[in-house]
């Protein structure tokens, strides 16, 4: 009877080392695994949302409307467009400014919280406007 | 009374277990890393083909003279064979993105076989879009599709003349790529399309073709004798040469006695029209003959009408092909990209 | 474990010794427990520690490069996603940027994006911040007209990419070099300082154009100039053409003309030209700065006339003899003329001889002794002719004695040496002979003998006696008589009171006076054979009376010494010579010798007004002056002979004269450069000043004049320039060069006059003496000042010179004559006068006028103005007239508002007129037309930061 | 030896190792494999293509009318059917429906298997500059659909009584946008 007690007692006694040893070696092993593939989960969301976020083909939408409109229309015709617009980005949480400079010299600002763009337009610039030779129209 | 003493075993048990606990999870350990983090190349080349295919279609390129470097440009494509020059060959007309210029997308192909000698290989492409590393290489092929075409059926872009207007770069393999689609606009230049105009002697032209279109458009002006009667017929016609059996369907017809009213005139895509026209004959005539045409012809019939037709293996048109600088062909670019 | 215990201790309480020793033994409880904790302990710990190697390699390493392999290709693609799209929308101007996202860390690895050039082509690289991981992403023929730069730390906490676009300056190369005109050996300085480029960075490289290139430099502070010799035997133009590369490596070159003379020409004094605009490519509404640029070229040339006055300062303390007579201080009277230090090995006759008994009776007598006397010469003589030999013994421990005794019986003259108990060993005997080395008075016939004394060769006697001296003052003398064989006297007196003894030899001169004291001891060898004279005495405050013993003992030679050895040989002697000269007859003249030796070492100073007595210089310094009465003028030698056999020593010779006399020297020499036809004047000041000499063109006159000159009083400087300028007014001759050289000492402490209607008293005489230089300086009369010395006053005097490069400090006369010098050639070195440059700007092109500064020669230019005309804007400076080597460099600021190349002056009228060398006609130099060209030109970068 | 077989503490010991090693293996591996699906990035990237096809197919579809002005405006026959232009100023208040040609050419851009609503936005200033819109394609789409827009400008002759913008600017330039929302079925 005696024995039986104490063997019990001996068991106990290793039974719990044995224990915190296997959970302590697993439990760093995970957690450090873990970190490590919580951050493999999220690589290419930086560069994703660069791509999704990048506003060029608006900003480009602005700079023709600039180039391609404004010749057409008189200046408070502009003014008003240019309020149009405003408004319009306004509503997608973007400010977005046309501002005439000088007589054929134009400021285009867009600017959200991803992006500043700034940059001075001229209507007779012809980088922008430039007719092809040869190959047909458009 | 030792030996009997069983308490010692006890530890050999131990490690028994403990062993096997071991040997078991180092096993499976072996293939355990590819499930904590799996290598994920498709960011590198999905940007890889972005960059690509925006270099392309969105920027018209540059050169500079390396001996005197204030002489610099847009216009590659009159510079690059000279000398001193170094030059990156977008194909984007001048300030207008996604509009491709068509000398750059010329001068791009002669750029690309005097460096490589074929169209086959993306040495020089991979180059000069930066798809050479020192720790690796990236491969790319560059096509010019028609809008109808998906990744499983591919249709090339060819020009009136049959050529494929633009394939670049080995082929594609079966691993692990990464597909950017470009929808851009060429100029609707002569080369890309199969203008039928109206000729006052002759009522009906016949055109052959292959299907899908790339696009169709008609123009129609105004009528030449507005007192007159007129009529635009548009037919697909399929036929097996061998047989003669033919089958056709009627896609756009406009008969007016007298040819004064100005709500006819105007800018009509075809198409749709034509290639669902297409599509449908084509099952019939295999239900009907249980044979497969070998010709494809559009038919039109046009009386005193100022109008032309626009056939395009290229891709969509859009706007006045004749007189609108702004008229266009749609049609898809798409950059492939894999790592190798 | 505790319940074992328990058993084991238990039967302690209760059991018997065997009973006890038996439960201990075969107790195996407490085995099983202690065996399975230590195996169990053991297994665990190798388990873990495989567990634990092992699953660090597999898992968190290889995972950890997946993970970061994709990290980085995300940041690379995001970032590069970002350039491209920033770069396709082209902001022709302004700022575009974006904000760049990416993991601080990744399995703790920090992360840095950044730009590399890899063999031309660039790339982004993602990198770890230890470098171990690494990704590139090509960028391809992206970057072919905009840079790219910054690096993007994790950590960091604003991440961006900004692209921008500013106006670009292409490099604008601008060459500067002087001289352009040389002959054949001398070397060219060349200068790229003006080259512009977009932000200052530049790489040059000159080709010299005589078939030498230049390394190819990074201007910075230790690369800014180049430096290169021309040869050329004939005369020759090269082309020196500057090359630079700036950032991007835009090239840019710009040439100039170098002429090389064989060196034996000297050609004309010639003016060079030069006007460049930097930058020449700038973009609208920038600002372009233009340089002109003259610079006198070529050499000293042939006569040309000059009207000089001299202005000498001859207040007191120009002169050692006033200083002397008022202050009691010569010395600040003085300044130094020359200054001669070096060093002299004696001349040694050595000989050797053993001696091999000793004992305290053996006496060795080493005698060395010449016959020659060169009678009349008298260098030999100082206190007698035997000082011309010295004698030195070495024993054989090595010290070395000096003779103890002198040979002064004629014809023999010389030193002895006497050893009494000498070590045995090899002797060695060292001569030196004190004379100069003046043939044929150098040599000498040398005789040494060595002689061997026992002591009985030798017998005493002696004579003893007292002698009573009663009260007060009283006297006793003792004669005696010493013969020739007599070796050694030895005189002594005795008592128990105080009393004084003095010894005369047979000539009645005293060889000993002994003071105070109750006992004499006195004693020599080879006393003078004759009748000796003992003197006893007191005084008479020593008052009681006292009897005073005395015993005169004589050592007398019996037998002869044997001579052990004997020399006789010619001797002779070398000596450093100084010589140095006084042109004039100066006031004063001092020389200051001076030696290292500590044995007797002689100088004579040969010259007029010394005689040739040699001077011991081994002591002290010594310093000789010449009497008032004699007139130093003449040529002088020092000679100076080391008398120490042992080493050799190092001497200075320092002559000094006074500040007058080297004024005066200065003038004459500088007289003596002027030619015929050049005249000189004198004005002397001191408390006021006088024309001592109007313009002449006999200099022999103004020298005498000169020469008159004395010192004292005080120092009125502005007197002395009103005198001068006034007689270069009067009687100056138009066309000539004018010229003022005005030398001082001291401080301007007398005015108490008008000038320029205006009085000043003495405590204005600074500004007294500059009014007058301003009003000469005017007249267009050069003004050169010399300060003398460091009492000078020479903030003043560099005030008053025409130009920092007119101002000459001397410390010392010989520095003083070089100034002279320099001045009287300076004055011929001019390659250009009354230049007048003209630049006029077009319509169109705005001058900024608070940019126009002048770089170099601000002093030459005379008067300044911009002038409206009906062509444009014009600058004029007119400039009296440039100096070989003279540089003129001034900038001034413009802006165009028209694009394109923009022509930056208007041509003929935008000229410089001079008159060259001779300076009878007039040339022109038209300006080149430098164009500037206004381009849009513009550089974009892409930056991380 | 009988001890040997009938001691049960060494059993406990082995069935604990392997058990708790199992178990241990089990949770992580279902941990990790888990959190793989929920992995953003393949979306992600559809939508990138998505979003540029959807700005590429606006502009192209963008068919600037060249020689006008504000005054004269080119009649409708010279505006290309499939054009935006036509397709806004073809709009009838009463039932706004896109031209079939606008919608072929735009389907034949965009493969069969992404659907796609259409909006068209604008800013009323004769009504306090509020912003009105007009569903023409009425898909409701799924959540991570992407939107892309594109402002056409209007010119006063080319808005007509039956337009639904009539009235909103007075003989003025009108910036209309349309916004097209488009996602993979």
């Amino acid at each position: 009877m005696k024995n039986i007690n104490r063997k019990d007692e001996i068991l106990k006694d290793e039974r719990g080392q044995v224990l915190i040893l296997f959970s302590l070696i697993v439990a760093t092993l995970i957690a450090s695994l873990s970190i490590l593939h919580a951050q493999n989960l999220i690589a290419g969301v930086e560069s994703s949302r660069a791509f999704l976020s990048f506003p060029k083909d608006e900003v480009r939408n602005l700079k023709y409307i600039v180039k391609l409109d404004f010749g057409h229309l008189d200046s408070d015709a502009e003014e008003n467009l240019i309020d149009q617009i405003k408004l319009l980005y306004a509503a997608k949480g973007t400010y977005v400014d046309v501002e005439r400079v000088s007589s054929s010299k134009y400021k285009l600002v867009y600017s959200n919280t991803e992006v500043y763009f700034s940059e001075y337009l001229s209507v007779q610039d012809e980088e922008i406007w430039l007719p092809e030779t040869g190959g047909g129209g458009g | 009374m030792v030996v009997k003493e069983e308490k010692g075993r006890l530890s050999l048990d131990m490690l028994i277990g403990l062993s096997i606990f071991l040997f078991s999870f180092i096993f499976i350990g072996q293939f355990l890393p590819s499930v904590f983090a799996d290598t994920r190349s498709e960011i590198s080349v999905f940007s890889e083909a972005y960059k690509v295919s925006v270099l392309l279609v969105e920027d018209p390129g540059r050169w500079i003279n390396l001996d005197s470097p204030d002489e610099k440009g847009f216009h590659w494509e009159n510079e690059w064979y000279k000398n001193n020059i170094s030059y990156r060959p977008g194909l984007a007309r001048v300030g207008r993105p996604g509009f491709i210029c068509l000398q750059k997308l010329v001068e791009f192909k002669n750029a690309t076989f005097t460096n490589q000698m074929t169209y086959e290989d993306d040495s020089w492409v991979r180059d000069v879009f930066g798809l050479n590393t020192p720790d690796r290489t990236y491969h790319v092929n560059i096509t010019l599709l028609k809008p109808q075409s998906t990744a499983y059926s591919p249709y090339y872009s060819k020009d009136k003349y049959g050529n494929v207007v633009l394939a670049i770069g080995p082929p594609i393999p079966n691993k692990k790529v990464s597909r950017y689609e470009r929808v851009i606009n060429l100029p609707a230049a002569s080369d890309f399309l199969n203008v039928t105009k109206t000729n006052p002697s002759n009522e009906n032209y016949e055109v052959n073709t292959t299907f899908p279109l790339g696009g169709a458009l008609i123009v129609i002006r105004e009528s030449i004798n507005p007192s007159a009667a007129c009529w635009v017929q548009i037919k697909v016609e399929l036929e097996n040469t061998t047989s003669n059996n033919i089958l056709f369907e009627t896609i756009y017809d406009l008969n007016l006695t007298t040819c004064n009213d100005p709500s006819i005139f105007g800018i009509y895509p075809l198409t749709s029209q034509l290639n669902e026209a297409y599509e449908d004959l084509y099952e019939e005539f295999i239900d009907t003959y249980n044979e497969i045409p070998d010709t494809n012809e559009i038919t039109l019939r046009i009386k005193n009408l100022n109008c032309s037709v626009g056939l395009s293996q290229v891709g969509e048109i859009l706007g006045d092909f004749e007189t609108d600088v702004e008229a266009r062909i749609v049609a898809k670019l798409v950059v492939t990209v894999w790592e190798g | 474990m505790s319940i074992c215990l328990k058993k084991i201790l238990k039967p302690k309480e209760d059991v018997g010794v065997a009973a006890k020793y038996k439960e201990v033994v075969d107790d195996e409880k407490a085995v099983s427990p202690l065996l399975e904790y230590l195996m169990l302990v053991t297994i665990a710990s190798v388990f873990v520690l495989l567990l634990g190697l092992y699953l660090n390699s597999m898992f968190s390493e290889s995972v950890t490069r997946t993970v970061l392999e994709n990290q980085f290709a995300d940041v690379g693609a995001e970032i590069t996603a970002q350039m491209v799209d920033m770069y396709l929308l082209y902001p022709s101007n302004g700022v575009f940027s974006a904000k760049i996202y990416m993991p601080e860390k990744v399995g703790d690895y920090e992360i840095i994006s950044e730009f590399e050039n890899i063999s031309g082509k660039q790339y982004l690289v993602i990198r770890s911040e230890n470098g171990e991981f690494k990704k590139y992403v090509g960028l391809g023929n992206l970057p072919l007209d905009f840079t790219v730069n910054g690096s993007i730390h994790s950590m960091q906490e604003e991440k961006n990419i900004t692209y921008s676009t500013e106006n670009y300056i292409y490099p604008t190369a601008i060459l500067l070099a002087g001289p352009t005109l040389i002959k054949s050996g001398m070397s060219v300085l060349f200068d790229p300082q003006f080259t512009k480029t977009n932000d200052g960075y530049f790489e040059y490289q000159i080709d010299f154009g005589d078939g030498n290139v230049s390394d190819r430099l990074i201007y910075d502070d230790l690369n800014d100039t180049v430096e290169h010799t021309y040869y050329s035997s004939t005369d020759t133009n090269y082309t020196a053409t500057l090359y630079v590369w700036d950032r991007l490596g835009y090239t840019a070159n710009d040439s100039l003309r170098i002429r090389v003379l064989p060196s034996s020409d000297t050609p004309d004094p010639e003016m060079y030209i030069d006007k460049f605009v930097s930058p020449g490519y700038a973009p609208l509404g920038e600002p372009v700065t233009i340089h002109l640029f003259m610079r006198g070229e070529g050499f000293r040339t042939s006569p040309r006339y000059l009207d000089v006055v001299h202005v000498i300062d001859v207040s007191g303390s120009m002169s050692p003899d006033y200083m002397d007579y008022y202050f009691g201080d010569r010395d600040s009277g003085y300044t130094i003329y020359h200054q001669f230090s070096g060093s002299k090995d004696p001349v040694v006759w050595e000989g050797t001889f053993e001696i091999n008994e000793t004992g305290s009776d053996i006496i060795y007598e080493i005698v060395a002794y010449t016959n020659d006397t060169y009678g009349s010469v008298s260098y030999w003589y100082s206190s007698g002719y035997y000082d011309a030999i010295q004698l030195y013994v070495e024993g054989p421990d090595g010290s070395v004695g000096n003779s103890n005794g002198i040979i002064n019986s004629p014809p023999m003259y010389g030193k002895k040496f006497t050893i009494t108990n000498p070590q045995t060993g090899n002797w060695t005997v060292k001569v030196v002979g004190l004379f100069p080395d003046e043939s044929p008075y150098n040599k000498i016939d040398l005789h040494v003998k060595v002689y061997k004394y026992n002591s009985s060769m030798f017998t005493t006697q002696s004579e003893t006696g007292s002698v009573y001296l009663g009260w007060g003052y009283d006297s006793e003398d003792v004669y005696f008589n010493v013969e020739s064989n007599v070796t050694n006297l030895i005189v002594r007196t005795d008592s128990n009171k105080y009393h004084i003894v003095q010894i005369y030899n047979p000539s009645l001169t005293t060889v000993y006076s002994g003071g105070y004291s109750k006992i004499h001891y006195w004693e020599t060898d080879d006393p003078d054979d004759g009748t000796w004279r003992l003197r006893i005495y007191k005084y008479y405050y020593t008052y009681s009376p006292r009897t005073v013993d005395y015993n005169i003992t004589k050592k007398i030679l019996v037998g002869s010494p044997d001579l052990i050895k004997s020399w006789d040989v010619d001797y002779f002697s070398s000596s450093e010579e100084i010589e140095f000269n006084l042109p004039i007859p100066c006031e004063d003249l001092e020389i200051k010798l001076a030696s290292t030796s500590v044995t007797p070492t002689y100088a004579w100073i040969e010259g007029l007004g010394y005689n040739l007595n040699p001077i011991d210089i081994s002591t002290s310094t010594r310093e000789i002056r010449a009497s008032d009465s004699v007139d130093p003028q003449g040529d002088y030698t020092v000679y100076i002979v080391n008398g120490y056999s042992e080493s050799s020593i190092s001497y200075t010779v320092e002559t000094r004269i006074g500040k007058l006399d080297a004024a005066k020297i200065s003038a004459i020499n500088f007289n003596g450069v002027l030619v015929n036809n050049d005249s000189v004047g004198l004005v002397k000041y001191s408390s006021s000043a006088s024309l001592v000499q109007w313009l002449t063109d006999n200099k022999d006159t103004v020298n005498t004049s000169i020469l008159s000159l004395y010192g004292s009083g005080a120092t009125n400087i502005g007197e002395g320039i009103r005198i001068a300028y006034e007689e270069l007014l009067a009687n100056g001759t138009s066309g000539r060069i004018q010229a003022i050289v005005l030398l001082s000492d001291g401080n301007a402490n007398r005015a108490d006059g008008m000038c320029n209607g205006t009085y000043y008293s003495d405590s204005e005489a600074d500004d007294y003496a500059l009014c007058w230089a301003d009003q000469a300086k005017a007249a267009n009369i050069t003004i050169y000042t010399v300060a003398l010395g460091d009492d000078a006053d020479k903030t003043l005097m560099e005030a008053i010179a025409s130009g920092s490069g007119y101002y000459y400090e001397a410390e010392r006369a010989d520095e003083l004559v070089r100034a002279y010098e320099q001045i009287a050639t300076e004055l011929r070195e001019k390659a250009a006068e009354n230049i007048t440059v003209t630049d006029v700007l077009p319509p169109g092109v705005e001058l900024d006028e608070s940019s126009i500064q002048i770089l170099l020669g601000n002093d030459l230019v005379d008067n300044f103005q911009i002038i409206e005309t009906p062509n444009g804007t014009a600058l004029q400076w007119t400039i009296p007239q440039i100096n070989i080597s003279d540089i003129w460099h001034v900038s001034f600021r413009v802006e165009s508002n028209t694009t394109g190349l923009i022509g930056l002056n208007v041509p003929t009228v935008s000229n410089v007129t001079y008159y060259p060398y001779p300076f009878s006609s007039m040339e022109v130099y038209y300006l080149p037309n430098e164009t500037v060209l206004y381009t849009t030109a513009q550089s974009s970068s892409m930056s991380l930061g | 030896m009988r001890k040997l077989f009938h001691n049960e503490e060494a059993q406990a010991f082995t069935l604990e190792g392997i058990t708790a090693a199992l178990l241990l293996l089990i949770v992580t591996y279902a941990l990790f494999e888990s959190s793989v699906v929920v992995s953003p990035i393949w979306s992600e990237y559809g939508n990138i293509q998505l979003k540029q096809k959807g700005y590429d197919v606006l502009r192209s579809l963008d068919v600037h009318r060249t020689s006008l002005n504000q005054s004269a405006c080119p009649d409708l026959s010279n505006l290309s059917r499939n054009s935006l232009q036509y397709m806004l100023v073809q709009l009838n208040s009463s039932d706004p429906q896109p031209n079939s040609e606008f919608l072929n050419a735009m389907n034949a851009m965009l493969d069969p298997s992404i659907k796609k609503r259409l909006e068209v936005y604008w800013v009323n200033q004769t009504n306090n500059n509020t912003i009105q819109s007009l569903v023409l394609i009425n898909n409701t789409p799924i959540p991570d659909a992407v939107g892309v827009g594109r402002i056409i400008v209007l010119y006063p002759c080319e808005i007509t009584s039956q337009s639904p913008f009539n009235g909103s600017v007075n003989d003025t330039a009108l910036a209309v946008e349309v916004r097209m929302i488009l996602w993979y079925v």
